[in-house]
């Protein structure tokens, strides 16, 4: 029966968001110790099964919920290596930043909402994890985007963070009908929403395609990706992202770096036997991932806010994942995920705690915080480490591993972009500490000062993850997450080589020293290269011109065809409508005698006996119910005999 | 028993006659009350009907619906709306003769197609037993869907119900 | 078991039927109408169970259909009695034959 | 099969009914066995309703009077015991007053036919071992429907007095019985759901176990159900605290204001009769019915029915009485979603061991508890200071 | 505070009534009925109810000169005097009619008050039944009297208080008859001559 208690996990938090969403008036700041307490013992609740599961244990159960007539709606909950990983991760970081926004947020007049919407969306997120159908799947998952909706819109009185948050909205839900479609799809083709059960269908049909409806399954894998596409912010629906970061620093840091966007990778993962088993849909993955992270840190390079860089860095950590996912690589990416997760959510947090200090986001006008905000610095620059892939923190371990799988699946190609992208971003994450934490204050309005220790606290606890999260994957541990995934599905593995760590070092100590040279030794180096390469230096600062882009080829087409209709309207029809008019102006005037004097006598006299009928006629309608329903009835007498007579 | 039988035979029409006889009391006496009374009675027999038809939870069901709740509802409506010692006005309307007339070709057709009719009665379904635990059993099951819409419904009708009987803020009648 | 015919039961019904649909024809008030509105419900779930007893149905079917009968005849109660409050209220009136605005 | 005398004096009665249907089963045809064996029930159940009634108002009496540092009547017979005979008397004996104005025959049937529903759930009562004159596999549903008649009584007898206290009186206690209807029905629930039957018997058996451990009560669901069902209860035959409906300092007597003699009579005996026949049905669902170690069942049923009437007459004797709005807030607010919670605690109870499941709901109740009672503040009313107090 | 702890407190406070009315004392706790016919609370001394006329040692000797005082003060009018006449039809200074109608008499104890010679006062007997009301609860003479002793054991403090003021101005009395004759009886028999309305 433990594993049963694995229900609670999602419900508590769901507990929360009710109690604060009903009594939140009065809850006041008791709001957020609900929410990290329910948060907390979900934890504890979790840990436990997580770590049978690390030991080798395997937890389902299903229920039926409904039949819908012979078809059994079944709800369940599956506890496998993939979602006892990411059990582990979600509830772990979740609460740190709930604890850490207990902070942030204090003071705020929508305190007590706050935390109900980050209940809510844990809820949404354990229950993704555990779920084991794409049904609950997919309800969690659009729950979770309601939450991003909301807490991106969290300060609505801003034009700029309303606007965000539909543009996220919309601009998911593109991705989501697509997932919906797609498991839809799967269903049709398989008869089954369970994971468990399409593993072994699949694992089943491995052999013999002939079985199985290639053509839908490759339909559906795509319809899937749709999702992942959407939700995980990949190249050509990443526009999202950047704009989320108008939300409150902990929902950037929970939802949009750490795990609601993890999830759309997450669902690449689950649907891994299906990607595997229909051909040609890898590539597809691996081109969308790559394109990816390759653009989004070439754009983090030139970006200014500092909330904006790190939403760029995520995107391009994300295209990392499913770039791993597209090679094959279930365990490399799986395993970035996690570590992602920690140091990422540590980022941001840290970008939340120097925001909180500074007032400010525009990294020109920091500078010089190390004095003054140490522990923010530290912890965030041991983040910067892990995900520039400074051995031996986690990142290091994790983007070996991709970098592993480019390399031994034989995609160079893949693989050169990827160490470009590693070296980029170690670049532009030491460009954002050095203006950040060194050099001399830029901006003397600036009055900053080191948060306080609720939100420290949380910073350390996950500097201290990140530094120590990458261990189980590492030569050290025998690669053993790896092999842990590895047990779930069977996917190609390569042995490490020291060619690819050595790459993956060399690329990150030369982007750190690049930053370095250029941010703290010669400065104008900086302006010099974005004079020279005017072309690189304006598509990174515009962003590729994407929303420039959708602006003018999706939102404007939409606009200008409305334009034309209203013009088609305004010139064609009214003009064919005023001069229909003037011309019946005038024969009106000819056609007024005669009506006046011949259709009027008519239509008089028809009136008239019109009248002198219709005084037999309108007694029928008495406006008494009663006399209708009469009429009715007698009708049906009528109608009856009629049956009989005929029969 | 036959003696048994019979006299249960006996006494289920009586109860229809007494249901018929009440029935004709809801639609003809001038008090709006003892109608309602009259339609109490006629639902209590009703239910015994039920009994006999070995329906005991529609039965008990009937009651507690109807006769606790409709009619409630119904002389709660009466009593509001009617003067207590007012004077009753002429209650039915000009159009009862034909409505006798077309009632009475109506039954006598139906009657006549209902005596000429084989229905298809079998003798297995008359031993059946059913359940209250089958009867629960097909109401989650089944027919799960339309019990859900029907909560629906009772939702809505709730909602309307306040809405159209709350007091609004005065204003000029019509 | 009583076997009573069920052209019996069905012939029952139908006048209890007639009588129903003879109140709302009549009745000038539109509480009497409601009345008798419930009495054809009455007669209809009679038929119903009768079915349901007597031929090969599953005998679930017929007494469930009843039960919804008796939900949407309570739920139609309660908002026509709510309309005629609200008639009340406005026109101080409940006769049927004094609310014929919507005529010629 | 030889049996323990305990076996015969718990089947007293049942076998002495049976003594008699076989005596006449040798002399008179079968049917009139089955007729004698129902008129034998019923005629127990009709002379069982008019006694208990009779003797509960002496002990209510008797009982409101300690309560008072009163003696209570002992001046008829011993100790007062042919108190209700003399009371009897003197209804039989009283004039039959009708107002002028009244509807005479709805005037004269709202008495008779308000006791008929207080009669028929005796049916379904087991007053112990095979002792339930009907053992109907629908009792409690039964129950329920039957007790929700009552209102139509008292709706005509308030409706026909025309007078504007009973009205006041029938409206009030409509508005009550059908409020306080929903929420026993909900208590009850959690017991159906336990032994999965809907007769009243069933449900007795289901409470079997070592020790009389295993009555309902002593489960945290079954407590909260007790204790909400037996509030609505006492609200639904229309005693104190919940006697609005006949409150004498506002409604003179509220429904029954316009009845004397034997009519009113009625009217009394119904009520008693209901508070006997819901103590009755509270003992059966939650506290094992006439399961109980060494006397007969019969016995322990009586016993333990009583036990609760007492109870009844405590809160007579302790509460004065609810306001009108507070007592539907009460029903609305606060009763009707603690049964749903008490739902959920027995749904619980199904799935956990008996520990678990008591620490949650504790933890559940005193939450929602908690919860309601910060939404109602109506019932829990400020500290309030009396300035010459000293 | 735990919800429904005062409803507990009150059904406490109830059900500790109930159980001492067994054991108790009325004084605490215990039922403090008292079984009227068969036991009475005892009459405090000052109690008043109905108005007597007190006689010394035989009924001939009563107190009462039926001056009429009482009956011109009595606020509800109850008493009715007539003073008798000897055989020459003058008045004796004694009452030959002297009704109370206890059926108007408030109890107010105005005659005691007012009267000179110390002859009404209020009884302690409260149990008055008549069968019929206008004649049957006036009380005439002869029921009204009662004894000195009587007076003396239902209000032992008022009537030895009495006995002795009555005894001191016997005294002074018997001193001022042994310094000086007695007075011509007609000085007293004046007033109530003038008295005599009818």
């Amino acid at each position: 029966m433990t594993s049963d208690q694995i229900i609670l996990v999602p419900l508590l938090p769901f507990l929360a968001f009710a109690a604060n969403i009903l009594a939140g008036r009065w809850l006041k700041n008791r709001a957020a110790w609900l929410s990290v307490a329910t948060s907390s013992v979900a934890c504890v609740i979790a840990l436990p099964i997580c770590w049978a599961v690390f030991q080798g244990a395997h937890f389902a159960h299903q229920g039926t919920w409904l039949m819908l007539g012979t078809v059994p709606l079944k709800f369940g909950y599956l506890m496998d290596p993939l979602s006892a990983t990411l059990l582990f991760m979600v509830t772990i970081v979740g609460t740190l930043i709930q604890i850490y926004a207990a902070g942030y947020m204090h003071g705020d007049p929508r305190y007590s909402r706050f935390f109900a919407y980050v209940s809510l969306f844990m809820s949404a997120m354990l229950t993704l994890v555990v779920s084991d159908n794409y049904l609950l799947f997919f309800m969690a998952w659009e729950i979770m985007g309601l939450c991003s909706y909301l807490l991106i819109g969290f300060y609505f009185e801003k034009d700029s963070a309303a606007n965000a948050s539909l543009k996220a909205f919309l601009t998911t839900r593109i991705g989501d009908v697509g997932f919906l479609l797609g498991f839809l799809t799967l269903f049709a083709a398989l008869g089954t929403l369970n994971f468990s059960e399409m593993n072994t269908l699949m694992a089943g049909a491995h052999g013999s395609h002939a079985t199985l409806n290639t053509g839908l399954l490759t339909l559906a894998a795509l319809l899937i990706f749709c999702g992942t596409i959407g939700k995980s912010a990949q190249f050509p629906l990443h526009v999202w992202l950047p704009d989320a970061m108008e939300g409150p620093t902990p929902v950037s840091a929970l939802i949009h770096a750490a795990t609601m966007v993890a999830a759309g990778v997450f669902l690449v993962a689950r649907s891994f036997t299906l990607f595997m088993a229909v051909p040609n849909i890898l590539p597809i993955v691996t081109a969308i991932g790559t394109i990816t992270a390759f653009m989004a840190a070439f754009i983090a390079l030139t970006q200014n806010d500092i909330k904006r860089i790190l939403a760029y860095s995520t995107i391009s950590q994300l295209g990392y994942m499913v770039t791993a996912m597209g090679l094959s690589g279930l365990g490399a990416g799986t395993f970035h995920l996690i570590t992602h997760a920690f140091f990422k959510a540590l980022l941001f947090l840290g970008a939340g705690s120097v925001i909180h200090g500074t007032h400010v986001q525009d990294i020109r006008e920091m500078g010089g915080l190390f004095k003054k905000m140490p522990h923010t610095a530290v912890t965030f620059i041991i983040a910067s480490l892990a995900l520039s892939g400074v051995p031996p923190l986690s990142g290091f371990w994790s983007k070996d591993e991709i970098l592993l799988s480019a390399f031994g699946a034989g995609n160079f190609l893949v693989f050169g972009i990827l160490l470009l992208t590693a070296l980029m971003t170690a670049f532009y994450m030491f460009r954002l500490i050095f203006l950040t934490f060194f050099g001399a204050a830029r901006n003397a309005k600036v009055h900053a000062h080191e948060s306080p220790a609720l939100m420290t606290g949380p910073l350390w606890c996950l500097a201290v993850g990140s530094i120590v999260i990458g261990i189980p994957g590492s030569p050290f541990m025998h690669h053993w997450f790896q092999k842990f995934i590895a047990h779930m599905v069977h996917y190609p593995e390569y042995e490490p080589s020291g060619l690819v760590m050595a790459c993956s070092i060399a690329v990150a100590i030369l982007g750190i020293t690049l930053a370095g040279v250029m941010y703290l030794k010669q400065k104008h180096w900086a302006a010099a290269v974005a004079k020279n390469f005017p072309l690189f230096y304006r598509l990174s600062f515009n962003k590729f011109y994407f929303d420039e882009f959708y602006a003018a080829y999706v939102v404007k087409p939409f606009n200008a065809l409305g334009h034309v209709l209203f013009g088609f309207d305004e010139t064609v029809i009214d003009g064919a409508v005023n001069g229909t008019g003037r011309n019946t102006l005038f024969l009106s005037e000819i056609k007024n005698w005669i009506d006046q004097y011949i259709v009027d006598g008519a239509v008089n006299f028809m009136g008239t006996a019109v009248y002198f009928l219709n005084s037999f006629v309108k007694r029928i309608q008495t406006g008494f119910v009663q006399n209708y329903l009469l009429i009715v009835f007698l009708v049906l007498v009528a109608f009856l005999i009629l049956e009989l007579k005929l029969a | 028993m036959p003696i048994l039988e019979i006299a249960a035979k006996f006494g289920t029409y009586a109860v229809m006659a007494v249901i018929l006889i009440f029935a004709l009391g809801v639609v003809t006496f001038r008090n709006l009350f003892h109608c309602a009374l009259c339609l109490a009675a006629a639902l209590i027999g009703t239910a015994v009907i039920y009994v006999v038809l070995q329906a005991e939870y529609l039965a008990a069901i009937q009651i507690l619906l109807y006769v606790g709740a409709v009619v409630t509802l119904i002389i709660f409506a009466i009593m509001l709306t009617e003067h207590l010692a007012g004077k009753t006005a002429r209650q039915n309307n000009s159009q009862s003769l034909l409505a006798i007339v077309g009632l009475l070709g109506f039954v006598t057709l139906l009657a006549t197609l209902i005596l000429k009719t084989p229905w298809p009665v079998t003798p297995t379904a008359l031993q059946a037993k059913n359940s209250v635990m089958g009867l629960g059993k097909a109401l989650m099951g089944t027919y799960v869907f339309p019990f859900e819409v029907i909560s629906i419904i009772l939702i809505a009708a709730l909602i309307g119900t306040v809405v159209i009987a709350k007091k609004d803020a005065p204003e000029e009648p019509l | 078991m009583i076997v009573l015919p069920l052209s019996h039961i069905l012939i029952f019904s139908l006048v209890l039927f007639a009588i129903g649909v003879y109140g709302a024809l009549v009745r000038r008030n539109i509480i009497g109408i409601l009345i008798s509105i419930e009495l054809m419900l009455n007669a209809a779930n009679i038929n119903l169970i009768a079915f349901s007893k007597y031929t090969s149905l599953s005998p679930e079917t017929g007494q469930i259909f009843a039960l919804f009968v008796i939900a949407i005849a309570a739920t139609a109660a309660a908002v026509g009695l709510a309309i005629v409050l609200a008639l009340y209220r406005v026109r101080k009136t409940v006769q049927a034959d004094e609310v014929n605005l919507l005529k010629w | 099969m030889i049996r323990s005398w305990e076996f015969y004096v718990d089947m007293i009665f049942v076998t002495a009914k049976a003594w008699i249907l076989s005596l006449l089963g040798r002399f008179l045809p079968d049917w009139i066995v089955v007729l004698a064996s129902i008129t034998i029930s019923g005629v127990v159940i009709l002379c069982l309703g008019p006694v208990i009634m009779m003797y509960l108002t002496l002990l209510e009496r008797k009982v409101i009077g300690r309560i008072q540092n009163r003696y209570g009547p002992n001046r008829v017979g011993k100790w007062g015991l042919l108190q209700p005979i003399a009371d009897g008397i003197k209804m039989f004996t009283k004039e039959d007053i009708v107002p002028a104005n009244a509807d005479k025959i709805v005037h004269l049937l709202a008495p008779i036919v308000i006791v008929v529903p207080a009669l028929m759930i005796f049916l379904v009562v087991p007053f112990g071992e095979r002792m339930t004159a009907v053992n109907l596999n629908i009792g409690l549903l039964f129950f329920i429907a039957v007790s929700s008649v009552t209102i139509l009584p008292i709706f005509m007898g308030s409706w026909a007095s025309r007078n504007k206290y009973s009205l006041l009186g029938g409206m009030r206690t409509a508005a009550q019985m059908i409020s306080y209807e929903i929420p026993m029905t909900l208590a009850v629930v959690p017991a159906i759901m336990m032994s999965q039957s809907l007769s009243t018997n069933t449900i007795v058996l289901a409470q079997t176990g070592d020790f009389d451990l295993h009555w309902f009560i002593f489960t945290p669901w079954g407590i909260v159900g007790f204790i909400i069902f037996f509030l609505c209860a006492t609200a639904e035959c229309n005693r104190p605290p919940f006697d609005l409906p006949e409150a004498e300092s506002e409604l003179v007597a509220g429904f029954h204001t316009e009845y004397s003699g034997m009519k009113f009579a009625l009217f009394y005996m119904a009520e008693y009769m209901n508070a006997f026949t819901l103590c009755g049905i509270a003992a059966t669902l939650f506290l094992g019915g006439w399961q109980g170690p060494f006397l007969p069942s019969w016995l322990w049923f009586f016993g333990k029915t009583f036990l609760l009437i007492c109870v009844m007459i405590w809160f007579r004797g302790t509460f004065p009485r609810f306001r009108v709005d507070h007592l539907m807030g009460f029903a609305w607010k606060f009763l009707l979603p603690l049964t749903l919670i008490n739902i959920l605690l027995t749904a619980l109870w199904q799935f956990t061991s008996n520990l678990t499941a008591w620490l949650w709901s504790i933890l559940i109740l005193g939450i929602s508890l908690w919860i309601l009672v910060k939404l109602n503040r109506t019932f829990v009313p400020e500290k309030r200071h009396y300035p010459l107090e000293s | 505070m735990i919800f429904g702890m005062g409803v507990f407190k009150g059904m406490m406070v109830t059900l500790k009534n109930f159980l001492t009315s067994y054991v108790c004392k009325p004084d605490n706790g215990g039922i403090f009925t008292v079984q009227y016919p068969e036991e009475r609370e005892k009459v405090i001394e000052n109690f008043r109810n109905f108005p007597f006329l007190v006689y010394d040692e035989t009924p001939e000797k009563i107190r009462c000169v039926a001056c009429g005082i009482c009956e011109r003060e009595c606020p509800p009018k109850c008493i009715h005097i007539e003073m008798a006449l000897d055989a020459a039809g003058k008045p004796t200074r004694k009452p030959a009619v002297f009704d109370v109608d206890y059926g108007l008499c408030m109890n107010c104890g105005m005659c005691e008050d007012v009267c000179p010679f110390d002859s009404i006062f209020m009884d302690h007997a409260f149990e008055v039944t008549a069968p019929e009301q206008s004649e049957g609860l006036v009380r005439h003479k002869e029921r009204l009297m009662k004894s000195n002793e009587y007076f003396q054991k239902v209000r032992p403090t008022l009537a030895s208080a009495i006995d002795q003021k009555r005894k001191a101005s016997e005294d002074k009395k018997k001193a001022a008859a042994a310094q000086a004759p007695a007075p011509p009886p007609p000085s007293a028999g004046g007033p109530p001559a003038k008295q005599e309305p009818k």
